[in-house]
């Protein structure tokens, strides 16, 4: 693996050069990605925050409940052994919005995390992976939203 | 003013497992009051955690993260007694910073 | 955030999403999977923390603490293992008092206007302190026993009349609370329903309330999963605190001597 | 034995009977228990919106069906003979109306709560209780399942004279299930005025239609 201070090298070169190319949109460090989360479809998402259509990967282990018996709390967690994963997005296909959130990872942390999402309705939930050298990868999983109780 | 952060950071084999819970409405900005109004959105936009000071981690996130958001991950080379610090600021301004001591 | 009970890696290493079989689970299945993941990571120690303060904290027009003045039956100021044995008789009230509504006792006595208070809202104003409250000293007797006295008849006629209550069938449903309570086994929608009428075991039925609901993201203490309880009967509207709740209380407290308490735990 | 009383003149508060039987190391008789029980019932619940006190004034048969063992044989028979006598059979002889509305009322949980605004149709509360179609697996078991319904009865044309029996036994079961079961926990749709006759025929529809899924699928 990289070391840190290479992976950080890297990826400001990759970052500088997209930005040049008007690749990449001049999203500051701690900028909240605004057309991302404006974002009403995965492509408008993956659009949003200027990458490529991400290929599925089986190194990413991808945890969430086939039945979430209420929608306001959807727990989900991903870890990976893919190398230098710079971020993971969590995206819900059938929100009123897709992208739910982003973690980005530094050296010093596994790329691994949980959280807990928001789903309107049973949907496909993606964990889309980024890495160091701005490659893609995601993993998906259908998670059915009931109605757990007595519905008054 | 917002209630406090409960962290929980604990050394676990060459890391520390860290648990986050922060006090949060995280409202969706999609749902109406009883007079029919749309509830505007409120939401955390932003979350670091840093470990001895350095941020390790950082989150970007929209209405969708849950309320009351939880938050775990794993710090590396971390041993007990290093500070592990989490921030986060939401859509109206509001912040805050609480910290803990790997135990 | 006591008793860490780490199990990161383990549950990293067995992922339910990634390789997994094609066998379908079933709905259950998929419910327990649901509620495993949600176990870890319970808001309400927001809720707990909060209320540690607030019981330490001199408020009020007389200004004290409850950590100096509040009786929960173990003695002034002891928290632990009080939840445990609530319902039970108060002599300086002359009544059997469940937490909550011993809790507005308490707060009478630094000088808060309990009427008042037990007419808010769920939710609003100091029924907001009240959840806190309820959640830190609830989880002050986590994993203990329930063990309410019956020892005097006050508490003794409670459990009978929170028996008759919760067979009483009203409203235009028709509805007791043993109409979806009086069996095992039996469930609404997905949400299996503990058999109140016997004691259900270790942290289900009355050992996992107070408990956050996912569902409103709000802390619920027993008197308000009573109340909405009694909303989906149809009944009309139990005051809070008032002496039906905590007969029912005491009756399920009473079946439910022996279970360990989760409480507060995560709920839908 | 628990109706709630409504002159006042005898409601004793239960701190006197407390007095009264302090000391005492027996159990409190069920007779004391049962007037404190009133007392405790009138004293501890308000209206609230459309939720009155009247609510939980008891008629005959909520009285009976409120012990922790069932009312005798005798009573039981005689509840379901009165109640029989309330279903309101459909005027003009149509049972089934649309099994898609019927879907939705068995979805619908709501209705009558005091959070409920008043003169809002109430839902049918079905899937709460029954499993009933096999696309929906969010479904209760207090009831029987109800998944093919008319299918197992042998419905293949509601309108031949032969379905006959089975449409007036589910209508009235609807309308009133305590005509066949004193102490059902069903509630009286029909009767207590929770779902109208135009409803509850969708609601049939959805059980006896052989074109609903209940039964297609």
């Amino acid at each position: 693996m990289q070391n840190r201070r290479e992976m950080v090298a890297r990826s400001a070169t990759v970052a500088l050069l997209l930005a040049g190319a008007g690749v990449l949109p001049a999203r500051a460090q701690s900028a909240w990605p605004k057309a991302a989360f404006d974002g009403k479809s995965i492509d408008e998402v993956y659009k949003g925050l200027g990458i490529a259509k991400p290929v599925e990967s089986k190194d990413i282990a991808f945890t969430a409940p086939d039945i979430a018996e209420n929608g306001a709390v959807v727990p989900i967690g991903v870890t990976t052994t893919l190398p230098g994963v710079k971020r993971i997005a969590f995206l819900v296909e059938k929100n009123p919005t897709t992208l739910a959130g982003l973690f980005d990872f530094t050296e010093a942390v596994e790329p691994s995390v949980k959280t807990r999402i928001k789903m309107q309705q049973t949907s496909n939930v993606l964990a889309v992976a980024i890495t160091s050298d701005d490659k893609v990868y995601y993993a998906q999983k259908e998670v059915k939203v009931t109605l757990g109780g007595c519905g008054g | 003013m917002s209630d406090p952060m409960r962290i929980r950071a604990q050394a676990q084999g060459s890391g520390a497992v860290v648990r986050v819970l922060m006090s949060h409405e995280m409202e969706t900005g999609q749902r109406k009051d009883a007079a029919g109004k749309t509830i505007p959105a409120w939401h955390i936009t932003e979350m670091t955690a840093a470990l001895n000071g350095k941020v390790v981690l950082s989150g970007e996130w929209g209405t969708a993260i849950a309320k009351n958001p939880f938050t775990e991950f794993v710090v590396k080379g971390a041993k007990a007694g290093d500070k592990i610090t989490v921030n986060w600021v939401d859509n109206r301004g509001d912040k805050r910073s609480d910290e803990a001591v790997v135990a | 955030m006591k008793a860490p009970a780490l199990a990161l890696a383990v549950s990293f290493a067995a992922p339910f999403g990634h390789g997994q079989t094609n066998n379908a689970p079933s709905a259950a299945d998929g419910i327990a999977q649901y509620r495993a993941l949600l176990a870890d990571g319970n808001p309400a120690e927001l809720w707990e923390a909060k209320g540690e303060a607030l019981w330490k904290q001199k408020r009020g027009a007389k200004n004290v603490a409850f950590s100096d003045t509040c009786d929960l039956g173990k003695g002034t100021g002891v928290v632990k293992g009080a939840f445990v044995e609530l319902p039970r008789y108060f002599a300086d009230t002359r009544r059997v008092q469940d937490l909550e509504s011993r809790l507005l006792s308490c707060m009478e006595a630094q000088g808060y206007n309990a009427a008042e208070i037990a007419a808010t809202p769920f939710g609003r104003g100091e029924q907001l302190d009240l959840e806190a409250l309820v959640a830190y000293v609830s989880a002050e007797s986590k994993g203990m026993k329930f063990n309410l006295p019956q020892a005097r008849p006050e508490e003794r006629l409670m459990f009978e009349v929170g028996k008759r209550i919760f067979y009483f069938r009203g409203g235009p449903y028709d509805f007791s609370c043993a109409s979806c309570h009086g069996e095992a086994g039996k469930r609404i929608r997905l949400q299996e329903l503990p058999d109140l009428t016997k004691n259900p075991g270790d942290g289900v039925g009355f050992a996992a309330w107070p408990a956050y609901r996912v569902s409103s993201g709000e802390l619920w203490g027993m008197q308000r999963r009573l109340n909405d309880c009694y909303r989906q009967q149809r009944f009309p509207f139990p005051g809070y605190g008032s002496d039906a709740t905590i007969a029912l209380a005491t009756y399920m407290g009473v079946q439910g001597k022996g279970s360990v308490s989760i409480a507060p735990s995560i709920k839908r | 034995m628990m109706t709630i009383m409504t002159t006042t003149t005898r409601i004793i508060i239960p701190l006197a009977w407390v007095a009264l039987i302090a000391g005492c190391a027996a159990a409190p008789s069920a007779q004391e228990a049962d007037q404190a029980t009133q007392a405790i019932m009138k004293n501890s619940f308000r209206e609230q919106g459309i939720a009155k006190l009247d609510r939980i004034q008891q008629d005959e048969l909520q009285q009976a069906c409120s012990g922790e063992k069932p009312p005798s044989e005798a009573t039981a028979k005689r509840i379901e003979a009165a109640q029989l006598a309330t279903v309101q059979w459909p005027a003009d002889g149509a049972f089934l109306g649309d099994w898609r509305e019927g879907e939705k009322l068995a979805q619908n949980g709501r209705g009558m709560t005091w959070s409920d605004p008043a003169g809002v149709p109430s839902g049918g509360n079905c899937y709460n209780c029954h499993q009933i179609t096999k696309a929906e697996i969010s479904y209760g078991t207090i009831g029987p399942s109800l998944y093919q319904y008319g299918k197992l009865r042998g419905v293949t044309d509601p309108a031949a004279p032969a379905s006959a029996e089975m449409l007036k036994y589910t209508w009235g079961k609807i309308w009133n299930a305590k005509a066949t079961n004193a102490c059902s926990n069903m509630p009286r749709f029909g009767h207590a005025g929770v779902l109208n006759a135009a409803q509850i025929r969708d609601l049939m529809a959805l059980l006896l239609d052989p074109k609903s899924p209940v039964n297609a699928q």
